[in-house]
């Protein structure tokens, strides 16, 4: 473990994919696959041992340039930013791997495939840099690389759609990281800081910072396209190439969700309150309800996939409510660590689960030649690893055992039952309920014979291994929760007040 | 962890493995296929007996996984998930045989048998399950590898029943999802057999345990097939025959049964259940539920639908039985467990066979039917009487208990129920028996599919003839230490003689 | 109370950010939307620079000000990204406006 | 063993019954001797005692007591030679395999009811026996027969239910699978006169006991001759040896059925009697002479629920009556089919059937005197008001019977003849030999397995007793048949069936009409449910619309603010 020095792990997470983004960006074409790949490997690698040394020896703080907190920019590396590290690292391999042999098969006169991989490791750089910074400027610009990437890589195909599709997105990013920016000027204006343990410490009540909080959340859902603020979601994701959906949409719009969530506990922990909560889960209940029904309601797979994206985000929402403690401050309840856990699970499982799904759909796509649900017939037969990895996404995201998504559900309602707040578990089973009506709408297409003889394209391997893998990550996640678990212990918001072990080292 | 514990996850892969690998084989590989079923099959049958003397003996086996936070995945062997297990590791051998020769030449047998192990798995899983986190794992399992069996043939009825099948499953998951959250709420982590944990919560919370006994009866009356739970029942058996007879005549429907049985005995305890007053009412729903799927049987012309109206019937005995406090009652409707299993699948097997023999479908094209399929009527009738109650066959063994167990228990209703049950039966069955044997063809069969010297290929008789004649051995010998009506009676004796 | 000069530049970019909000929901064509939230920005900004500048008597806070700067440079690049795109849909389909969307 | 071998060697020859498929005698050899080890074990010719097979059912014993081991012999006897009979009498018949499968099936059935101990194995053995006959009933497949068949059947299946449930409330009350346990168990139980009801009827059914006999003259007559003879013979006594395992004998009745029985009974020798005068197919005739026989004996056994009468010895008189009633009865019904094949010398068979009715009416000398004697003398052990009115009615009784044999008797003689007879002799010997053992064996297995029946002694008094019914009925008879031999008005078999089966069909129909054979699913049909709603029109297009504004850019403004606000706001709640 001295052969790198773990403090030294947070900004290789971020310079690493930057300069394999420069370099991918220079080489020519088939050069900068590889050189992607690569950089992708070292990423994962570094994402690897950052998780490692927060398991290992707690969390990590890195002071850019060697500028101490009130200045300096600091990174700051515990548990949870590890896990969407993690995260992150493992889906974008895959994905890439997937995209590798995807590209091969498109006919690209204009070349702008080859963009995917800078683009998208500049994305990576920027999601690190998410996750990583501990303050509150750092955030917007690292959110706005992670937006413009996340468009550009929207709008690589150059169809119209996509297209316009890409401008909504652009705008409402603007729109969001914007609000979220006057956000932070307001605290500034109020505290004089940005690193986030001193605003936090120095926040008390008070107009400002509540205006500079609201503005924020709100311009951060509209980045998140939390219902009913999902305006540009299902068409962007939907109009996208395969590999690109699947990043938009299993990370891209967990970065915001990370950062509201390290708002709300770690900054704004002093002001929020009950009404907070139920507000916002409120409109995570909107949003898995609303995202779901309209899921079942498309004709065409993509968007399917695109609309469930927004009842899955949904799901994550309804944490908040739950680790808000009606009138105690931020007291120790006993069902606050299952919240956490819960929502934090169905971040995960949602990444795996709608990459897998996303790449499924491409195979889907490719092979048939459109995304028209009532093509999708006889896959089962005809693409059946396909198929299965479809499922197995499909099953995490209903919530059904063995699955990230079930240990997701079950700790949210674990939550709900023992916090009293009853009220989301029907949210949770409608939800549950809706999602098994799309998944199954698709899967049943799949078993349906076809009428006349179908002619797929031939689909590489790599791109049904990858879609598999994923699948089975999304399942094994769920069987295997300890690790995570321990992940998230390290530095975690709620700790039992007496608690012998100190959480985290194994 | 010695031996002994990784011997329920051994026994459940048993299944597991055969099932996964077979999805990496070829369509054509049939050899290696069957011989990777059979082994299992007959691996887990093995395994089972040999987990049932050491049970005899003292020896326990419990396989601890933590899955997480306080998710704790369990499997525990006891008595009553032998019961259950043993009956289901037998009838997978038995209904592999008969899968084998049912589906010969027809596409996508990689995919059906495939899912097939890992259904097996599932229902192995549910008996052996633990805790009731372990039971809802496997319970949901179940339900998705079903799935493909069901819709196995692809046409646009079988995707309709796929439909109405899962519509059900998933809600009933789901109901039961929240009332397993719930349960571990209230007590924790808790293995099933330790009824204490809610036993201390009773004083204040009744209420609570009410609404949750019935939201946990929600969630497994689906696939108990209770009323009004039932609809999917008979409407999945478009399934090939082999799924209805293992999957919805047996495994499925009796994860439901087996869930009610662990309910009532395993979680709640039948005091608590007693005092919260909560097992008349589902003793009433049951035996509702019994003259229900009698009445709805009698006019079903469609054979497999018939049967599967009478599955509704039969499987609520099971929970009408453990509805009612008191040994012999428990006994019998523990007893059911195994004898309906044997019962209703030869029934489905006999169906198969005249489907698949002579391509008839229709109780009303059965006349005469017996001469030409001797062999298969034979078993068709035993099975049938069984279900009836008539001795010495299995059902009436059941039947005797529930009686017996019904008129101790001063709820004298219930054999009411019993037998009004059972007149029905008669009502439906007999008539397909005397239509087969006394009656003359109606015109000629149109053959499917002929062996050359018995009536119906072996694979497809053999497995018919030896649930029957197994149903009649186990009413004939019910009384010796082998049987299964032993077994239930220690499982009950135990539930007894705990407090 | 005394308002204080930097209150009104404070008070002048809360406006501004309600008004480039506006801008940016109700303008149809894409360009005005793409100015509306030129807009927003330097909205933000000015309120950033307001807030640097609170106290006459000391100097300006840097801090604001490099904010500003690295603003400003996100934002350009962020509105060159959007009209870039808003030509090429232009250029491609010859709409300059979200379909019926106002 | 000789249990076992009682019960399975008919079950084991039924499997080989196909072997003996063209051959008449082979046949009948085969049919016969299956009933040779409970004859051999009826009469104790092999050592038997009682013993217990803890594997068997749910742990069966069996054993023979004196009541029972007549009662055997009865059978073995009846049940051997009416195979001897149908060894013959199928020679040309389509499906003789199958007659002899359920012939030997139903055999076994009977034999192991008799000797079973234990409630399972009994219960076990009176199914097979019922279900075993239905084949038999139905075996010509006529309409007549499909139909009496099916009445067989639902009256079987409904006296089943009766029966077992009775048997799990007396079992429960028992606590012990043991018969010998029931009755008294009854006896005490609180709800002890319930279940002695329910099991008096479902043992009733097959007894064909008032009100529930309707089955028998349909099912009884339209049956392969053998298959009659056993049918009334036999089986019906099986109902009796039911009612006897139930009903506390010999102490005050605590239940009040007895009078039940009584009356029921008398209405039965008398009512019976009078249907069956009217019936025109002979076989009816004797069907319905059966109802009216047992009858009697339900007189005697609710006789026997009365303080006074000793237990054994009510037991005895209804076994030995039970056993005269069923050989001669036997004897009757294999004679009509003798009657009916026989070209040459008629009248010697008439001869031999009137023989036959007489010892069934107790004519002097015969097995019947012995019998009707053995009732009396139980009869006078009752209290007072049912000695006399029983005793008053036994002369009528007889004479009742009398005239409904006669009638049979004529009913036989006008029926033509076979034309071409081939060999007679193999329906001719049983015959006469069942005939002749009707008459004599009464009188030697009284003694012989200590039924205690007391022999009377001789006197005038008593012959005339015997005597004048059967005088009187000729002497109507003679009269009456002259008379108005075609204007004697004729009943349907079956009597009151035909009104039910009317009412029934009706209420078919008209549930039918109302739609009640098909209930609604009854079921929550949730794919039905989400289809509904996912088709409801309004709601869908409100909801694409919804949609469809949500992601207009004012829409969103708005909504953007509102959710600012809304957070500004709610961070002043609590």
């Amino acid at each position: 473990m001295n052969l790198i020095e773990p403090a030294q792990l947070p900004p290789s997470l971020i310079i690493v994919p930057i300069l394999g983004a420069l370099v991918c960006f220079i080489l020519p074409g088939p050069w900068s696959g590889r050189v992607g790949l690569l950089t992708s490997a070292l990423t994962v690698v570094a994402a690897g041992l950052s998780t490692w040394a927060v398991l290992a020896e707690g969390s990590q703080r890195h002071e850019l340039g060697g500028w101490a907190a009130p200045l300096g920019i600091n990174l700051y590396l515990d548990g949870l930013a590890a896990v969407f590290i993690a995260m992150v690292a493992i889906i974008g391999l895959l994905v890439g791997i997937y995209a590798r042999s995807f590209y091969a098969t498109e006919s690209d006169q204009h070349g702008t495939n080859a963009l995917y991989w800078p683009l998208w490791l500049t994305l990576w750089a920027g999601m690190n840099g998410l996750f990583l910074s501990a303050d509150l400027f750092n955030l917007y610009v690292v959110i706005e690389v992670v937006g413009l990437s996340a468009v550009a890589l929207a709008i690589l195909s150059g169809k119209p759609p996509a297209l316009l599709a890409g401008l909504r997105y652009l705008l409402a990013a603007i729109v969001g990281s914007m609000a979220y920016l006057m956000g932070v000027a307001l605290i500034y204006a109020e505290v004089g800081a940005l690193d986030l343990t001193v605003v936090a410490e120095a926040l008390d009540g008070g107009l400002v910072p509540r205006v500079a909080f609201g503005l924020m959340l709100a311009g951060l859902m509209v980045k998140t396209a939390l219902s009913p603020l999902h305006f540009w979601l299902p068409a962007a994701h939907s109009a996208a190439q395969p590999p690109v959906s699947a990043l938009l949409s299993a990370l891209v719009v967990k970065g915001t969700f990370y950062l509201i969530l390290r708002l709300w506990v770690d900054v704004f922990e002093g002001s929020i309150t009950y009404a907070m909560g139920q507000f916002l889960g409120a409109l995570g209940a909107i949003a898995v309800l609303w995202g779901s029904y309209q899921a079942i309601r498309q004709s065409r797979l993509k968007l399917v996939v695109a609309h469930s994206t927004v009842g899955q985000i949904g799901f994550m929402f309804l944490l908040f409510p739950l680790i808000t403690v009606a009138y105690e401050g931020w007291g120790y309840a006993p069902w606050l660590a299952a919240a956490w856990t819960g929502g934090i699970y169905q971040a995960l499982a949602h990444g795996f689960a709608k990459a897998a799904m996303f790449l499924a759909v491409g195979v889907y796509v490719l092979a048939v030649g459109n995304d028209e649900k009532d093509s999708m017939v006889d896959l089962v037969a005809r693409l059946p690893m396909t198929t299965f990895a479809l499922a197995l996404a499909g099953v995490s995201l209903i919530g059904l055992p063995p699955s990230g998504g079930f240990v997701a559900k079950w700790m949210l309602l674990k939550a709900a039952f023992s916090s009293g707040q009853w009220w989301w578990a029907p949210v949770i089973v409608l939800g549950s309920f809706l999602t098994a009506g799309y998944v199954f709408m698709i899967l049943r297409q799949a078993f349906a014979p076809a009428r006349e003889k179908l002619q797929l394209r031939p689909v590489p391997r790599a791109m049904e291994v990858t879609a598999l893998l994923l699948g089975v990550g999304s399942i094994l996640i769920g069987l295997r929760a300890e690790e995570v678990l321990l992940l998230l212990d390290v530095d975690a918001p709620f700790e039992e007040p007496v608690e012998p072990e100190e959480g985290g080292a194994p | 962890m010695n031996l002994n514990d990784w011997i329920p996850l051994i026994i459940v892969a048993t299944s597991l493995v055969p099932g996964v690998l077979i999805f990496f084989l070829h369509e054509n590989q049939t050899g290696v296929r069957t011989a990777l079923n059979l082994t299992g099959a007959v691996v887990k049958v093995l395994l089972v007996f040999a987990v049932y003397f050491g049970v005899q003996r003292g020896e326990t086996y419990t396989f601890r996984y933590e899955i997480g936070v306080d998710l704790e995945f369990l499997l525990h062997i006891d008595l009553l998930s032998l019961l259950f297990a043993t009956l289901s590791a037998i009838l997978w051998l038995v209904t592999t045989l008969y899968a084998i020769g049912y589906l010969e030449g027809s596409p996508y047998r990689r995919r059906f048998f495939g899912f097939f192990s890992i259904c097996v798995t599932a229902s192995t899983g549910i008996a052996l399950a633990g805790n009731a986190v372990t039971f809802f794992i496997f319970y949901e399992f179940l339900t998705l590898a079903t799935y493909p069996l069901v819709v196995h043939r692809g046409t646009e009825e079988a995707l309709q029943a796929g439909r109405t099948y899962l519509w059900y499953t998933i809600g009933g998951g789901t109901v039961l999802f929240v009332g397993v959250v719930w349960l571990f709420v209230l007590t924790g982590s808790v293995d099933f057999g330790d009824t204490e944990a809610l036993q201390a919560l009773a004083a204040e919370n009744e209420t609570q345990l009410v609404i949750l006994f019935w939201v946990l009866v929600a969630g497994l009356g689906v696939k108990a097939a209770l009323f009004p739970l039932h609809g999917w029942l008979p409407v999945a058996m478009v399934a090939p025959a082999p799924v209805s007879a293992l999957l919805h005549a047996v495994a499925v429907v009796k994860a439901g049964a087996f869930g009610l049985v662990r309910l009532v005995q395993d979680i709640y305890g039948v005091e608590l259940a007693e005092d919260l007053n909560l097992l008349t009412p589902l003793a009433v729903l049951a035996a509702f539920t019994i003259l229900y799927g009698s009445l709805r049987a009698l006019t079903q012309d469609d054979l497999k639908k018939r049967l599967a109206y009478s599955t509704v019937s039969q499987l609520s005995y099971i929970a009408m039985g453990v509805a009612i406090p008191g040994v012999t009652v428990a006994t019998g409707a523990l007893v059911h467990l195994v004898h309906q299993g044997l019962m209703k699948i030869t029934l489905f097997f006999c169906a198969g066979n005249i489907a698949e023999t002579l391509g008839l479908h229709k109780v009303s094209e059965l006349n005469g039917i017996g001469r030409r399929l001797p062999l298969t009527m034979g078993a068709f009738t035993l099975a049938a009487f069984g279900m009836i109650g008539l001795p010495p066959l299995a059902g009436f063994i059941s039947k005797w208990y529930l009686g017996i167990g019904g008129m101790e228990a001063g709820q004298s209703w219930i054999v009411v129920v019993l037998l009004a049950s059972s007149a029905l039966n008669a009502a439906y069955f007999l008539p397909v028996i005397h239509a087969a044997w006394f009656r003359s063809p109606d015109r000629e069969w149109k053959i499917k599919r002929t062996a050359r010297f018995l009536e119906t290929p072996w694979t497809l008789l053999l497995p018919a003839v030896a649930t029957a004649v197994t149903s009649l051995t186990v009413g004939v010998f019910a009384a010796t230490e082998w049987s299964p009506l032993e077994l239930a009676r220690q499982v009950a004796e135990s539930w007894y003689s705990r407090r | 109370m005394d308002i204080e000069p930097y209150q009104i530049y404070a008070v002048t970019a809360g406006l501004l950010f309600s008004l480039a909000l506006g801008g940016v929901f109700l303008c149809r064509h894409f360009f005005k939307k793409i100015i509306a939230a030129k807009i927003l920005g330097a909205a933000v900004f000015l309120l950033l620079v307001s807030v640097a500048r609170r106290d006459y008597e000391a100097f300006a806070d840097p801090v604001p000000h490099a904010m500003v700067i690295t603003g400003i440079v996100v934002a350009v690049s962020a509105a060159a990204f959007a009209l870039a795109l808003a030509r090429r849909i232009w250029r491609d389909t010859g709409r300059s406006n979200f379909d019926g969307d106002l | 063993m000789i249990w076992l071998l009682v019960i399975l060697f008919p079950l084991l020859l039924s499997l080989v019954a196909p072997a003996a498929e063209g051959d008449a005698r082979r046949r009948g050899a085969l049919l016969s001797a299956a009933a040779l080890p409970a004859l051999l074990a009826g009469l104790a010719i092999v050592p038997v005692e009682t013993a217990a097979f803890p594997g068997l059912f749910l742990g069966a014993e069996f054993g023979l007591d004196t009541p029972r081991g007549a009662l055997l012999t009865l059978a073995a006897l009846l049940w051997g030679i009416a195979g001897a009979f149908a060894g013959a009498y199928l020679r040309r018949d389509a499906h003789p395999v199958r007659f002899a499968f359920f012939f030997l099936l139903a055999m076994s059935g009977t034999f192991g009811l008799i000797v079973a101990q234990d409630v399972p194995s009994f219960y076990t053995c009176f199914v097979v026996m019922t279900f075993a006959s239905y084949p038999l009933v139905i075996h010509t497949a006529t309409p007549e027969a499909r139909r009496a068949g099916r009445i067989y059947l639902v009256m079987a299946v409904a006296g089943e239910l009766f029966l077992i449930f009775s048997l799990y409330g007396a079992v429960q009350a028992a606590d012990s699978l043991l018969l010998v346990d029931l009755a008294p168990a009854v006896a005490d139980a609180e709800n002890g006169r319930n279940l002695l009801l329910l099991g008096l009827i479902g043992f009733g059914v097959k007894a064909g006991a008032v009100p529930l006999y309707f089955w028998l003259p349909l099912a009884h007559p339209v049956a392969p001759t053998p298959a009659s003879a056993v049918l009334s013979g036999v089986m019906i006594k099986a109902g009796l040896l039911g009612w006897l395992h139930l009903a506390p004998l010999g102490q005050p009745d605590p239940t009040g059925w007895a009078e039940m029985l009584i009356v029921l009974g008398l209405l039965a020798a008398f009512g019976a009697a009078a249907i069956g005068f009217f019936q025109e197919d002979p076989k009816t005739t004797l069907a319905y002479s059966s109802i009216s026989q047992m009858g009697l004996m339900t007189v005697l056994l609710g006789l026997g629920m009365k303080a006074g009468a000793s237990e054994a010895a009510v037991a005895g008189a209804l076994a030995l009556y039970a056993f005269n009633h069923g050989l001669a009865k036997g004897a009757l019904f294999l004679g009509t089919g003798v009657v009916a094949a026989v070209s040459h010398g008629r009248l010697w068979v008439m001869a031999g059937l009137a023989t036959g009715a007489i010892g069934i009416a107790g004519g002097p000398l015969t097995g019947g005197a012995l019998a009707k004697y053995g009732l009396k003398e139980t009869a006078s052990l009752a209290p007072s008001p049912w000695e006399n009115l029983v005793l008053g009615l036994l002369p009528f009784a007889t004479l009742a019977t009398s005239l409904l044999l006669g009638r049979f008797l004529w009913l036989c003689w006008k029926k033509p003849g076979s034309q071409a007879e081939d060999s007679p002799a193999g329906l001719v010997l049983p015959w006469a030999l069942l005939t002749a053992a009707a008459l004599i064996l009464p009188w030697w297995l009284n003694p012989y397995l200590g039924l205690d029946v007391p022999v009377p002694a001789f006197s005038f008094a008593a012959w005339f007793e015997a005597t004048w019914p059967l005088v009187a009925a000729g002497a109507i008879l003679l009269v009456a048949l002259r008379l108005s031999e075609k204007a004697l008005p004729c009943l349907p078999p079956g009597d009151f069936i035909v009104p039910i089966e009317r009412l029934v069909s009706m209420c078919g129909a008209a549930a039918k009409h109302a739609g009640l054979r098909y209930p609604a699913r009854g079921s929550i049909d949730l794919a039905a449910l989400s289809d509904r709603l996912l088709a409801l029109e309004d709601a869908r297009e409100l909801m694409d619309r919804a949609e469809a504004r949500l992601s207009r850019w004012r829409v969103v403004g708005a909504l953007f603010i509102l959710i600012a606000l809304g957070f500004i706001l709610a961070a002043w709640a609590i």
